[in-house]
């Protein structure tokens, strides 16, 4: 019983931790391929959050965080295309892969 | 059920269309341009007229409502105070556009300027037809829209400069004045302006946000009126064109402001009320202060322009210090001013802005011999500046008269000294101008002279509107009780506001010597 | 023609001339028919039936026009000079290349002084007023010198505060009365500010001592014919002012006294001033002044004594119509007196100068002794008033024989006379003669009657005999008369003190740069630059927000600051 | 009407969606006539939108489980008065901007990417106003972002490059925390549908998280103040279109989206604390945005800058939310009249900006005196954002200033005057260079369709002026809150 009720809490705190550490990458890390691997990182974070909730509903696992969990999955994953796509673009224009620190770009 | 609306919305169109029109033009179009613009002017003349012959001989009232939000309707009507000065801005219109025609011959960007003018027109005849206080907010606020780019048409750093100024004062009183017209709005709902008010019926502990809101209209419509705190855009204002600071000083803009107050004294609080707030003794000393103030100003200007800004300042004041006498022969007073105020101020900067076209002059001291050089043109100077200085036959004494009679009635005799001291400024910066213009001897050339060896002083377009404004001044003094003249027709208006018996005891029981 | 048209075209004739001049060609020429233009007013003053009264409502406020027997001899007499003024101004001007200008204001003038005679309202009273007293700087300055800028200067000033205090007070009658009509004004007695404003406003016009400095100023400085009508016509328009709107009877008593007062004083002052003048005209503006404190004295009894008003006002309109085409021949005299030689410039002023000193069987005889003679009869004795009315006329003798020195000394330029200018003048003279035989033949007898030769003559002799003195002094012992009172008398101090005024003023830039104009200015050149520096330091901060960790810890700042701010509100419900 | 009964029945949300998609698909698979099917698309969306809004006008809200597949795991469509004057809005402005875009377009080689993203972008709009629970919310969101990101992209360039890449960034950000939230959400309550958590929300900890993640990360989509900083330069240097889609309808849609949560699902959470720091924050918005525009240099920067501006006035909304039970509609009327007045002032920017080759403001005054009917555009539309009469903004702001002082917050009142001043001075100084002496100059020649849209939607603002009534009471019609 312990470790039934115990599962899930871990998730749940192992999800808010990814989430945390994501959000400290994104903020911190300046090349774009670590930022964009840490909103990876969050969305990670949060699915398991999910499947924590999917796990500790009463009567047996809730499917619909895990349908949830698998159209956030798609999504998360175009996100990412894209977001690789114009990092790629970015470095190509500006030589750069980072973010230019200040100024707006006019 | 009022009928006729459409009648209103023609008059607001009349001038809307052909300006728009006319934004479209090219430049060489002088014919067509010429043609749209005093075609308006006419058309709208004419549909005043007959508006005036519907209300008076007819008795047909004339109102037409757009709603615009729940319990908030755009109300256009047509009463003898809307009728009052929508005439003024038709008459003066007209004239004033012949004078723009003939003033901006061949100068650049003219049919921005005329098609920006016709807004202006339009915003103003607005403003006399709006029948309730959202309705003239919304006419006023676009008349500071339709105002901005005359005030800066000619481009340099220094109209630049002036019209940021005139911005930055009319939008943020027109900012304070949305304020004050959403809480009574609040308060009151939107009623329509009724003479003697609509307010009486809130109860007495309202008193102070009534007062609040007053004095937060009394700065909204101020700061075009031009009074004390809120006045330094006009001045400024004058590196307009001459057909501008004529309309922007006699009809337009300045007019705007004071008739909003009157509105808001006579049909929004009712003067009764206003009076039981303790609200008109202030105003009347901001008046007091504000003609003054611009007083001293004008003596000290040396440029023609300013002075006539300056003593604008000091002569708008004139209006609300009669409106806040709180009395019948008062508003008399104050309400006659609006119009002969105007007639006799645009004189004044047409006259000002055909020395400056014709000779060059743009300062007091320039002006030596114009007279000999400029008969007609210095006749009309003439004419206004003794006229806005008080003395009779002319415009301006009917209401210093009134105003005079006025204050006694209202039981504050001493106002009589500031209207006393005011003259005597008045006098002495009319004077000297005049003088110089008829009796001293020129020497040397003018500063720089065109339009010479014609037949006329100057050109005709310059001339004819300004001998027509300065009749318009001297008539409506001399025959000030014709039943056309604007005296006869603000006794009606004063009338509905102060009951029938009572205003003509007062005034016109001389009838019968 | 019918009362309604004539009373109009007495003033508007004028008016009607003066358009009448700006027309295109023949305009120019028109200048010449100025003269014509009182012709209606003499005519109305002869022929209109007594009590003519017309109404036009379509005029100012509604207009009242009306000529009782006070406004008749006040017309007569301003028709009669302003029609000689114009003659001789013909021949005055020559080819004066402002001759228009001239003729343009003079008509002016001439239609607000005739209008204001026939005004039978406040309103048209005050129109024709100021018309008159505006349109008369155009006549003061014409000449354009110094002098006459300096006396127009000073001149319209008073003219405008009397103006202004004339409007004050008629609108205080008005208030009171509740109508502008002049039958209506004197149902109601003034009330004291309005007295004290129509004393000081009319003041003015009629020369009352402290308000009189303009009068030597812009007598010797205006053209001859302006002068006369200045002196003979428009200076009684504040009498006749002072007739209709403070009517004896209805204003306090005590202003009877004031007038009397001041009236003799003027009387006196106005002679000693004189005497010790160095110009011509100046002595004559002196003496007007001296006149018009005799005719305020006058006026001044009548308001004291409301029973003897009937008597005393109509010898006061007599007395006006005396005086002012005597001074009138004077001062077109003085005009036909430099161009011939000296005995024939006596023999021109020697008969006005002795009517104004009130030679007996001249109209100075007749009117002197009517206007003593109700005084005689007062309740109260007034021998006082007589006896000093009498010393006066010494003194007015004194100061014509000083007149008389002046105008026969000096260089003169022989030159022939036009007709335009003798004949005015010729009229008026043998006017101060003929004048009260026509007009008032019994009152002219009377004034015969009462008043035995001798009590008109020793004023004269009084005269004389000071005036000999003072003739002897100069001939044997070469005395020269001291030049102890300028022209224009108190101005002058007062214009030094002015200028020291206004050159302390402007010499301290303060004064020049109003507090509102120097905090306007700082408004609009220290704000915007106030505003540029925030805008700056705005953009900084825009530039430190862009940077990731900025915006980073922002987001996290906000949310626990939203975390917070719930927080509380949930506490904020559950308590 | 019989006709309206007929339409009663008529399932026309779907097609809302279904249309701009197929658009792009079109778009997509015949590239060289890909505006055509943009345009197409676009009027028939017009249509759908005003038929949609009339019959919830007439009947009410309309709720339409697709395929009839019931919550949770079913996709529900709910179209209100609220959603249904959005649509209309992104209707009429998307129009606009496809007409526009015909011209701004034309004889650029890849312009078909343009209306395949564009149309896609529409499609994920219409769903998210449409949608009735929170897991699809984040869907179309992220599907509106990432549209969004591309069309900015599409400028090439470094500067809208970088610009893209930090608007990704941030709303990618965004949308965790949102995910998040709806985590929790569904951890406490077990449901996903906006009523039914509106039904069960209650004051505890869980949903205070969730809401708090949610809104934050809202926020930073819509661009408040201080998370505003990505917009300027993603607005700027996007093309003109793109710029107006953005500024005009997808801010909105991410404040849409917050108002939905707040009205919908927590009313039960205590907003007094919230409605003083979403305040002030509202209140730094407009100060903030309104003195940048005032120095920014370029034309399109002052534009972005005056929506970062104008963005604080949406979110007077909390403030409102708790003192006045009818408060949002004002600023859902005001989000309306922004949208197209701000799309008006971009269009026409772009035109002008296309007619010059650059939009740096002082050397624009040639082209603004010689495009007059642009100018023109501008003038109004920028009139409208001031809040001048005779537009929507007046309507709006007299809205806000009527809703504040009803509700006694005279505070939030003077926010909303002075924003209006401040507004002015920026418009006004877009204005002046057309005031400058100076020759007239037309620029390059450019298609009519470019100088008439942007004057069409111009006026469009002040029709806006006379459509409060029926705008607020299509407003009324909106799906009321849940549990509280």
């Amino acid at each position: 019983m312990a470790a039934d009720v115990l599962t899930p809490q871990i998730y749940l705190l192992c999800g808010v931790l990814l989430f945390v550490l994501g959000l400290h990458a994104l903020v911190v890390r300046r090349h774009l391929l670590l930022k964009i691997l840490a909103v990876n990182v969050m969305g990670s974070g949060v699915f398991m959050v999910l499947l924590g909730v999917a796990a500790g509903g009463e009567g047996g696992v809730d499917p619909v965080p895990h349908a949830l969990v698998i159209t956030g999955i798609v999504v998360a994953v175009s996100a990412t295309a894209v977001a690789l796509v114009l990092m790629l673009r970015v470095k190509a224009a500006t030589g750069l892969a980072r973010l230019p620190r200040s100024g707006p770009e006019d | 059920m009022a009928t006729g609306g459409y009648m209103l919305l023609l008059i607001l169109l009349s001038s809307l269309l052909p300006g728009v029109a006319i934004f479209f033009l090219r430049e060489q179009q002088f014919a067509l341009r010429t043609a749209l613009n005093l075609g308006g002017a006419t058309l709208k003349f004419l549909l005043i007229i007959a508006l005036l012959v519907g209300v008076y001989r007819d008795g047909k009232t004339y109102s037409l409502s757009v709603n615009l939000l729940p319990g908030i309707d755009l109300v256009l009507a047509a009463d003898a105070l809307s009728l009052l000065f929508a005439t003024l801005s038709a008459v003066l219109w007209l004239v004033t556009t012949i004078y723009a025609i003939g003033y901006l011959e061949d100068s650049p960007n003219r049919s921005r300027f005329f098609g920006f003018f016709s807004l202006c027109v339009s915003a103003t005849v607005g403003i006399a037809f709006s029948g309730n206080l959202i309705t003239l907010l919304i006419f006023y606020e676009i008349l500071t829209l339709a105002t901005w780019p005359l005030v800066v048409h000619r481009g340099t750093a220094e109209s630049f400069r002036a019209g940021r100024i005139y911005l930055a004062y009319t939008l943020l009183g027109g900012a304070v004045l949305l304020g004050a017209v959403v809480w009574l709005t609040l308060l009151a709902g939107s009623e329509p302006f009724t003479a003697g008010g609509y307010l009486h019926h809130l109860s007495a502990d309202q008193g102070p946000v009534l007062i609040m809101i007053f004095a937060m209209l009394m700065a909204g419509f101020g700061v075009k009126a031009a009074l004390l705190p809120l006045h330094s855009w006009l001045p400024r204002a004058m590196v307009a064109p001459a057909p501008v600071s004529a309309l922007l000083h006699a009809v337009a803009v300045v007019k705007a402001g004071a008739f909003g107050i009157v509105r808001v004294l006579n049909d929004v609080y009712g003067v009764e009320l206003a009076a039981d707030l303790g609200v008109t003794l202030p105003l009347l000393l901001l008046a007091i202060m504000t003609i003054v103030y611009g007083s001293v100003r004008a003596v000290f200007a040396d440029d023609l322009k300013q002075r006539l800004a300056f003593s604008t300042v000091s002569q708008v004041s004139y209006i609300i210090l009669g409106v806040a006498l709180a009395g019948p022969i008062g508003a008399v007073g104050g309400l006659v001013h609006l119009v002969h105020q105007g007639v006799m101020k645009i004189t004044l900067f047409f006259c000002a802005g055909n020395f400056a076209e014709t000779l060059g002059i743009h300062r007091v001291d320039e002006m030596r011999g114009v007279g000999r050089r400029m008969p007609w043109t210095m006749t009309a100077f003439t004419l206004a500046a003794l006229g806005m200085i008080g003395i009779p036959p002319l415009a301006g004494f009917i209401s210093k008269w009134y105003l005079g009679l006025g204050a006694l009635e209202a039981g504050l005799a001493w106002v009589t000294v500031v209207l006393v001291v005011s003259s005597l400024l008045n006098a002495l910066y009319f004077l000297p101008p005049i003088l110089r213009g008829w009796f001293s001897r020129r020497e040397g050339p003018w500063p720089d002279e065109r339009h010479g060896g014609g037949r006329l002083e100057t050109h005709w377009m310059l001339l004819l509107p300004t001998m027509a404004v300065a009749a318009m001044a001297l008539g409506m003094g001399l025959l000030a009780s014709l039943t056309i003249s604007p005296l006869y027709w603000v006794t009606f208006i004063v009338e509905f506001e102060y009951g029938y018996d009572h205003i003509w005891r007062a005034i016109f029981e001389w009838e019968t010597p | 023609m019918t009362p309604d048209l004539w009373l109009l075209l007495i003033p508007l004739t004028p008016l009607l001339l003066v358009s009448a001049l700006a027309l295109p060609v023949v305009g120019r020429h028109l200048w010449r028919l100025t003269p014509l233009a009182v012709l209606p007013a003499l005519a109305g003053a002869l022929w209109l039936p007594e009590g003519a009264w017309a109404f036009y409502p379509w005029l100012l406020l509604g207009t009242e026009l009306a000529l009782d027997p006070v406004g008749r001899g006040f017309l007569l007499l301003t028709a009669l000079l302003w029609g000689a003024a114009a003659v001789y101004a013909q021949g005055y001007l020559g080819a004066d290349p402002s001759r228009v200008r001239f003729h343009a204001f003079f008509l002016l003038a001439m239609a607000g002084n005739l209008g204001l005679v026939v005004a039978a309202d406040v309103v048209f009273f005050y129109t024709s007023f100021a018309l008159m007293s505006l349109a008369s700087m155009g006549l003061v300055v014409h000449e354009q010198h110094f002098e006459s800028w300096r006396a127009g200067w000073v001149y319209l000033g008073m003219a405008l505060v009397g103006e202004v205090a004339l409007f004050t007070g008629l609108i205080l009658l008005v208030h009171d009365a509740g109508g502008h009509g002049l039958v209506r004004v004197w149902e109601q007695p003034p009330g004291m500010a309005a007295v004290i404003l129509l004393l000081g406003g009319l003041g003015v016009k009629a020369g009352l001592v402290p308000l009189h400095l303009w009068l030597p100023l812009a007598h010797p400085a205006a053209p001859t014919p302006a002068s006369a009508v200045l002196s003979g016509a428009m200076i009684k328009a504040g009498l006749l002012g002072w007739m209709r709107l403070l009517p004896p009877g209805s204003v306090p008593e005590a202003l009877g006294t004031v007038l009397v007062v001041l009236g003799l004083v003027g009387a006196g002052y106005g002679v000693l001033a004189g005497v010790f003048q160095h110009r011509v005209k100046t002595v004559l503006a002196y003496s007007s002044i001296s006149q018009m404190g005799l005719m305020t004295a006058g006026l001044g009894v009548a308001m004291m004594h409301p029973a003897l008003a009937p008597a005393l006002i109509s010898a006061l309109v007599l007395y006006a119509l005396h005086h002012g085409i005597a001074k009138a021949a004077l001062f077109l005299g003085v005009g036909i007196a430099q161009r011939v030689g000296r005995t024939a410039a006596l023999a021109w002023l020697l008969l006005p100068g002795l009517a104004l000193a009130g030679m007996p069987l001249t109209s100075g005889a007749v009117a002197k002794t009517l206007l003593k003679a109700p005084m005689y009869d007062a309740p109260v004795d007034l021998s006082l008033v007589t006896l000093l009315l009498s010393t006066a006329a010494a003194g007015t003798f004194l100061l014509m024989l000083r007149f008389w020195v002046l105008a026969a000394g000096g260089s003169r330029e022989p030159r022939p006379v036009p007709v335009s200018l003798w004949l005015p003048c010729l009229a008026l003279v043998l006017g101060t003669v003929v004048l009260p035989w026509v007009l008032a033949p019994e009152d002219a007898f009377k004034a015969l009657a009462v008043e035995p030769a001798l009590a008109l003559l020793w004023p004269m002799g009084l005269g004389l005999l000071i005036g000999g003195i003072a003739l002897l002094l100069a001939r044997f012992r070469g005395w020269t008369l001291p030049r102890w009172i300028p022209e224009g008398d108190l101005w002058v101090p007062l214009e030094r003190g002015g200028q020291g005024v206004l050159g302390w003023v402007s010499r301290t830039p303060g004064f020049w740069h109003m507090p509102g104009g120097g905090f306007t200015l700082a408004l609009v050149h220290g704000v915007p630059r106030l505003w540029a520096a925030w805008l700056d330091r705005v953009a900084r901060g825009e530039r430190m927000l862009l940077r990731w960790e900025t915006l980073g810890l922002l987001f996290i700042g906000l949310v626990l600051s939203m975390l917070v701010a719930v927080y509380l509100g949930a506490v904020m419900v559950m308590s | 009407m019989p006709w309206m009964d007929v339409m009663a029945d008529m399932a026309l949300a779907p097609w809302l969606v279904i249309l701009p998609l197929a658009g792009a698909l079109l778009a997509g698979l015949w590239p060289a006539a890909a505006r055509w099917w943009g345009l197409l698309t676009a009027l028939l969306t017009l249509v759908m939108a005003l038929l949609l809004a009339l019959q919830v006008h007439a009947h009410g809200p309309m709720i339409l489980d697709l395929g009839g597949w019931a919550p949770p795991l079913g996709i529900t469509l709910v179209a209100d008065g609220l959603a249904s004057l959005m649509l209309l809005m992104t209707a009429v402005v998307g129009l606009a901007i496809s007409l526009h875009a015909l011209g701004y377009l034309a004889g650029e080689g890849r312009g078909h990417w343009f209306w395949i993203l564009w149309l896609w972008l529409w499609a994920a709009m219409n769903a998210l106003y449409l949608s009735g629970d929170v897991f699809n919310l984040y869907v179309t969101l992220e599907l509106v972002v990432l549209a969004s990101v591309a069309l900015v992209a599409l400028a090439g360039g470094a500067a809208p490059l970088v610009a893209a890449m930090r608007y990704l960034l941030v709303s990618l950000l965004g949308s965790m925390a949102y995910l998040m939230g709806v985590a929790l959400l569904y951890g406490a309550y077990g449901v996903l549908g906006l009523q039914a958590l509106g039904a069960q929300v209650a004051l505890s900890a869980a949903p205070m998280l969730a809401a708090v993640l949610m809104t934050v990360g809202l926020l930073a989509k819509s661009a408040l103040f201080p998370l505003h900083v990505w917009l300027p330069p993603a607005h700027g240097s996007a093309p003109a279109p793109v710029s107006a889609a953005l500024s005009a309808l997808v801010v909105k849609v991410s404040f849409y989206l917050i108002l939905r949560l707040w009205l919908t699902v927590f009313p039960a959470l205590p907003l007094s604390g919230l409605d003083v720091l979403m305040g002030v924050l509202a209140a730094g918005a407009v100060l903030w945005g309104g003195l940048m525009a005032l120095r920014a240099p370029r034309l399109k920067q002052v534009v972005a800058y005056s929506t970062v501006a104008q963005v604080g006035y949406l979110f007077l909304l909390f403030p409102f939310l708790r003192a006045h039970p009818e408060g949002w509609k004002a600023v859902v009327f005001f989000a309306v009249a922004h949208g197209v007045a701000k799309a008006a002032v971009f269009l026409a920017a772009g035109t002008l900006q296309r007619a010059a080759g650059h939009d740096r403001l002082a050397d624009l005054g040639a082209v603004m005196r010689g495009r007059l009917k642009t100018s023109f555009a501008l003038g109004i539309a920028g009139a409208g954002l001031v809040g001048l009469p005779f537009t929507g903004g007046f309507i709006a702001k007299w809205l806000l200033v009527q809703t504040a002082l009803e509700a006694g917050l005279w505070i939030w009142a003077l926010v909303v005057l002075g924003g209006g001043l401040l507004a002015g001075a920026y418009v006004f100084r877009l204005l002046g260079p057309a005031f400058e002496p100076g020759p007239a100059d037309r620029g390059r020649p450019l298609p009519a369709v470019m100088e008439w849209v942007p004057l069409a939607l111009a006026l469009l603002t002040i029709g806006l002026g006379f459509a409060g009534t029926p705008a607020l009471s299509l407003l009324a019609r909106t799906l009321a809150g849940g549990g509280g």
